[in-house]
């Protein structure tokens, strides 16, 4: 079945919107996702959320070793332009891509500027299963008291995320999807912390 | 005949010549429509005279069709609404990308269209001279 | 007070629906789009460049459907506009291949390639023509057959209608600064979002879109005094514009496609500035403030270079200068949607302000007396 | 010469841009985040910049309502309705439970909302701090700085002169602790709805070119002073003469026959419930 380009890219939005609302809260996209299967350079989920917002008007920046299949793929389907790290509005880092590079491209992306946040990068990262237990502890706007985050999150990337947002309104917003079909994200405004039993303290 | 001026041709020439080149590929090919004539847009940039720079007039509608004949695909653009003419541009385009070779004999139908253009042409630049002020000086 | 059942709004929103259609065809006669887009040239032209929009089909269709009002017409194609796709992007317009039907200069009596009346109604006495009243369509015939008639008597004119620029003339004097071709991609306010300080780019799209009367009172106020731009017009032209677009993977412009011609006014005013010479001293120097605007409608692209000159000096503080005063208040689509929504009832932000007016009046401490 | 039905009116491409500004928006709570506001077929500063974001959102499993100064049968929201029903055809609600989107002009509903329903307020002047400077570069770096100290001397100088606040409806609220915003001309009575509101609550002005948020569970403090706190319109003693509430906002009608001013319901939906609980069938109700 082909993907709908008027009602499931809809629905990924709506999901994708619910998400970046409620932080740590995680969606469903399974049933548009399964139409993306000719998808084999990266999550069907990650396609359906690049399809959602990439377009023409903006720019993208993809990590990783297999960076070049991904990058034809966003760019035949969106007509987006590539760029580097420090100028793409949306980055992303598909699964498998090495930490160091991921931390260096955090540091090196826009985080926007005080008069304008919003010229910031968007990140689009593929990530373990978002089920299970949760490792972290999410609280601010969009969750009472707390949540729990089922995002595996290394200390590396959540100490260079908390350095690249400890500026408000500067920052970056975080999306997540897994393989199988599940999306989740982590704006600029959610703090995130370890749960107790946890190893690492930030 | 480079499109830039064949295009010119056929768009400011009378129709009929369009309809003339389109049926005769019509009729010997196979022609798949892409897309069948519809409107839309073309943003028209343009220069300024006082700093050089670039910036943008407006839109402009347009009618614009896509056919496949082979391999090649042919265009057809026209401002306004003129759909049987933006299909039949589609066709002579892409006959023309195809190099097909009736195109070798379309040369002197649109030469003489074109001579028929600028005469229309020097005829309303001449009519238009009439309401320019002459500013002749009296000398003895 | 009445009460109204519940289905009261659409019943009455269908109802007056219906009188707007009556009062649209009650006269009994029905005038055509097509004697519109014949014999309305000046408001179709008016209608497509407020609207942005070049299309004198449906523009004509858009004055018929609006009963000839000019910011329902405008408003109508610029929604229009909203469900169209954007399918291409011209290939750069260079202003000197206007083919010419009009060019007057106010600088020069006579300039190189003269001046050129054109049609204007610039000469005509503004009485109104009776005659007009029982003009037949045997006599226009007529008029139409003995004038063609006398056209084709005519010997042929040289030229290919494209005439030199004023202001490249005087650029090879020395007068006016030249600047090198900047092929900087202009923004575009219709698709992205624009902040301010604006670019220029973005300042002549507003403008050459804004609506005539808006534009027209900004650039007189500037004349007047609320502005320190007086210009001199340099030159104003009328003709068509020739359009391309590139093919792709096209090698050069002979690779292109011609799409048509749009018909354009186009105006450089002349405005000496004071300005540092060489040798530190004052002296002026000419600058040039760039109007134009699609159709023939002289008056929106004179007042268009006035306040494009304002707009490049901010450094006066008045009104004309401040480009959010000027960008922000020229649109007819906002300007006209804004003023009008106060109809729309208010009744709740009206009993919000009555209780604290009430609460004035109880006492000055903040207490319920 | 008809151009193809696009569902929810605007392009996708338009759909897009929109989209994205509302993530971003969500993402800096109170922050308003520019955006090319398309030009729709209704009126600018008749509600195209909640209309936007409504065709942004909408899907076919929606359910919408729409008010305008709290009555669903307003001409206005039902232009709207009207609109959004011929370009997508999905159902449109009164009931405020039932509806999944909620397109709003000047007020938030009685009934709380839930986390399923989404409030998209429509916006005139989203700038808070217009009101004492004019220029849209200025304001933006006033934000940029938290410079709010001029919001805070409009309230002081009301205080000076009348002894209180007398703004009326569009009373400035925090959001978050960070941005001054314009909760868009909601009654002062409705300010609180929207601290730690369980919906979403997205806020468009299409003329402005603004959208901005107020994510769910997100700090909402009306601006005010300690010695003189934030109040809501004052209804107390006062009921709906249909239905009898009482705690909510009400309308001022002058009755002729009597000389008498009564009070009834300004959310016409509510109202319309709480009656046919009580078993009135026949509900009728002034609208305008």
């Amino acid at each position: 079945m082909q993907i709908d380009s008027v009602h499931d890219i809809q629905k990924v939005y709506r999901e994708l919107l619910q998400c970046m609302a409620r932080p740590g809260r995680i969606a469903d996209i399974r049933e548009s996702a399964a139409k993306a299967d000719f998808v084999r350079e990266c999550h069907p989920a990650t396609f359906l959320v690049i399809q959602s917002v990439l377009d023409a008007e903006v720019t993208f920046h993809v990590l990783g070793d297999r960076s070049d299949a991904i990058r034809r793929k966003i760019a035949d389907y969106t007509f987006a332009a590539h760029a580097s790290a420090g100028e793409a509005d949306y980055i992303i880092a598909p699964a498998g891509t090495f930490e160091q590079e991921l931390l260096d491209a955090m540091r090196a992306c826009k985080a926007g500027t005080l008069e304008n946040p919003h010229q910031s990068a968007t990140w689009i990262i593929e990530s373990e299963a978002l089920e299970g237990t949760a490792e972290l502890k999410l609280s601010g706007p969009g969750i009472r008291d707390e949540a729990d985050a089922p995002i595996a999150l290394s200390e590396g990337l959540v100490s260079a995320r908390n350095m690249k947002t400890q500026e408000f309104p500067t920052g970056i917003d975080l999306i997540f999807t897994d393989g199988d079909g599940r999306i989740s994200c982590i704006p600029r405004t959610t703090a995130i912390s370890a749960k107790e039993e946890s190893a690492w303290v930030m | 005949m480079k499109r830039r001026r064949m295009t010119e041709i056929l768009i400011e020439g009378n129709p009929e010549l369009a309809d003339r080149l389109a049926s005769e590929i019509r009729h010997h090919y196979p022609v798949r429509e892409l897309a069948a004539p519809r409107q839309g847009l073309t943003m028209i940039k343009m220069r300024e005279t006082a700093k050089q720079s670039l910036f943008y007039l407006g839109e402009v509608l347009v009618t614009e069709a896509k056919v496949e004949i082979g391999d090649h695909i042919g265009v057809g653009i026209v401002a306004g609404v003129r759909e049987k003419l933006a299909g039949d541009l589609a066709v002579i385009d892409a006959a023309c990308r195809a190099g097909l070779s009736e195109t070798a004999g379309w040369t002197a139908m649109l030469e003489a269209e074109e001579i028929r253009l600028a005469d229309r042409k020097r005829r309303e630049l001449a009519a238009l001279e009439k309401t320019k002020v002459q500013f002749d000086t009296m000398e003895e | 007070m009445g009460y109204v059942a519940v289905k009261g709004g659409t019943e009455a929103i269908e109802a007056s629906i219906d009188r707007l259609k009556y009062e649209r065809l009650k006269g009994g006669e029905q005038v055509e789009v097509s004697a519109i887009l014949s014999s309305m040239r000046l408001l179709i032209d008016q209608v497509m460049s407020e609207a942005s929009l070049y299309s004198p089909e449906l523009a004509a269709l858009a004055i018929k459907q609006a009963e000839g009002s000019m910011e329902e017409a405008v408003f109508l194609l610029r929604a229009h506009r909203s469900t169209l796709p954007r399918l291409y992007y011209s290939e750069t317009v260079e202003p000197e291949r206007m083919a010419v039907e009009r060019r007057i200069s106010a600088s020069f009596k006579d300039i190189p390639g003269g001046q050129l009346l054109g049609a204007t109604h610039d000469y005509t006495h503004r009485l109104i023509d009776f005659s007009l009243l029982e003009e037949q369509e045997e006599e226009r015939q007529q008029w139409l057959q003995q004038y063609e008639g006398e056209l084709s008597a005519l010997e042929d004119a040289a030229g290919d209608g494209t005439y030199p620029k004023v202001v490249e003339y005087l650029r090879n004097e020395g007068l006016f600064e030249t600047f090198e071709p900047d092929n900087t991609e202009p923004d575009d306010v219709t698709k992205n979002v624009f902040q301010f300080p604006a670019s220029r780019s973005e300042r002549l799209q507003i403008l050459t879109r804004g609506q005539t009367g808006a534009v027209t009172a900004l650039g007189y106020a500037s004349l007047r005094g609320y502005g320190q731009v007086h210009p001199t017009v340099g030159e104003v032209r009328v003709g068509y514009l020739p359009i391309t677009v590139p093919a792709h993977g096209g090698e050069d412009g002979d690779d292109s496609y011609y799409i048509g011609s749009v018909r354009a006014t186009e105006v450089e005013s002349f405005v000496p500035m004071p300005t540092k010479g060489p040798d530190g001293k004052q002296e002026l120097r000419f600058e040039i403030g760039y109007g134009i605007c699609y159709g023939q409608n002289e008056t929106k692209a004179i007042a268009m270079s006035i306040l494009d000159q304002c707009l490049e000096h901010p450094e006066s503080d008045a009104p004309s200068h401040d480009e959010e005063f000027v960008l922000l208040h020229v649109d007819t689509v906002e300007s006209t949607g804004f003023i009008s929504h106060l109809k729309m009832p208010h009744y709740v932000t009206f009993q919000s302000k009555l209780d604290s007016v009430r609460n004035t009046r109880k006492g000055r401490d903040g207490h319920e007396s | 010469m008809k151009a193809e039905p696009q569902f929810a009116f605007l392009d996708e491409g338009s759909k897009k841009e929109i989209r994205r500004a509302s993530l971003k928006a969500v993402a800096i709570p109170g922050y308003q985040v520019p955006f090319a506001s398309r030009e729709m077929p209704m009126a600018r500063g008749w509600g195209t910049g909640g209309l936007q974001l409504t065709c942004s959102l909408v899907g076919k499993d929606d359910v919408l309502k729409v008010i305008d100064q709290g009555a669903d049968e307003s001409v206005n929201a039902v232009s709207i309705k009207k609109l959004v029903q011929a370009t997508t055809g999905i159902p449109v609600t009164e009931r405020t439970e039932e509806a999944t989107l909620i397109q709003s002009r000047h007020r938030i509903p009685e009934v709380p909302l839930t986390k399923d329903q989404i409030l998209v307020l429509q916006v005139p002047m989203p700038e808070p701090l217009r009101k004492y400077e004019k220029k849209e570069s200025v304001t933006k770096r006033l934000h940029a700085e938290s410079e709010y100290s001029g919001a805070w001397l409009m309230l002081f100088e009301q205080i000076m002169k009348y002894g209180r606040t007398t703004t009326g409806a569009d009373h400035p609220v925090l959001v978050n602790g960070r941005y001054v915003m314009a909760p868009s001309p909601i009654p002062r009575f409705d300010n609180p709805k929207m601290d730690h509101s369980e919906a979403l609550i997205l806020l468009g002005a299409g003329r402005e070119k603004k959208i901005y948020a107020v994510p769910p569970y997100t700090e909402i403090r009306s601006l005010a002073f300690e010695d003189h706190p934030f109040k809501g319109e004052d209804f107390s003693g006062k009921s709906c003469r249909f239905c009898g509430a009482t705690g909510v906002f009400l309308d001022e009608f002058y009755i002729e026959e009597t000389g008498m001013t009564e009070y009834q319901c300004n959310d016409t939906s509510h109202c319309a419930d709480r009656l046919e609980r009580q078993g009135e069938k026949e509900v009728q109700h002034a609208t305008i």
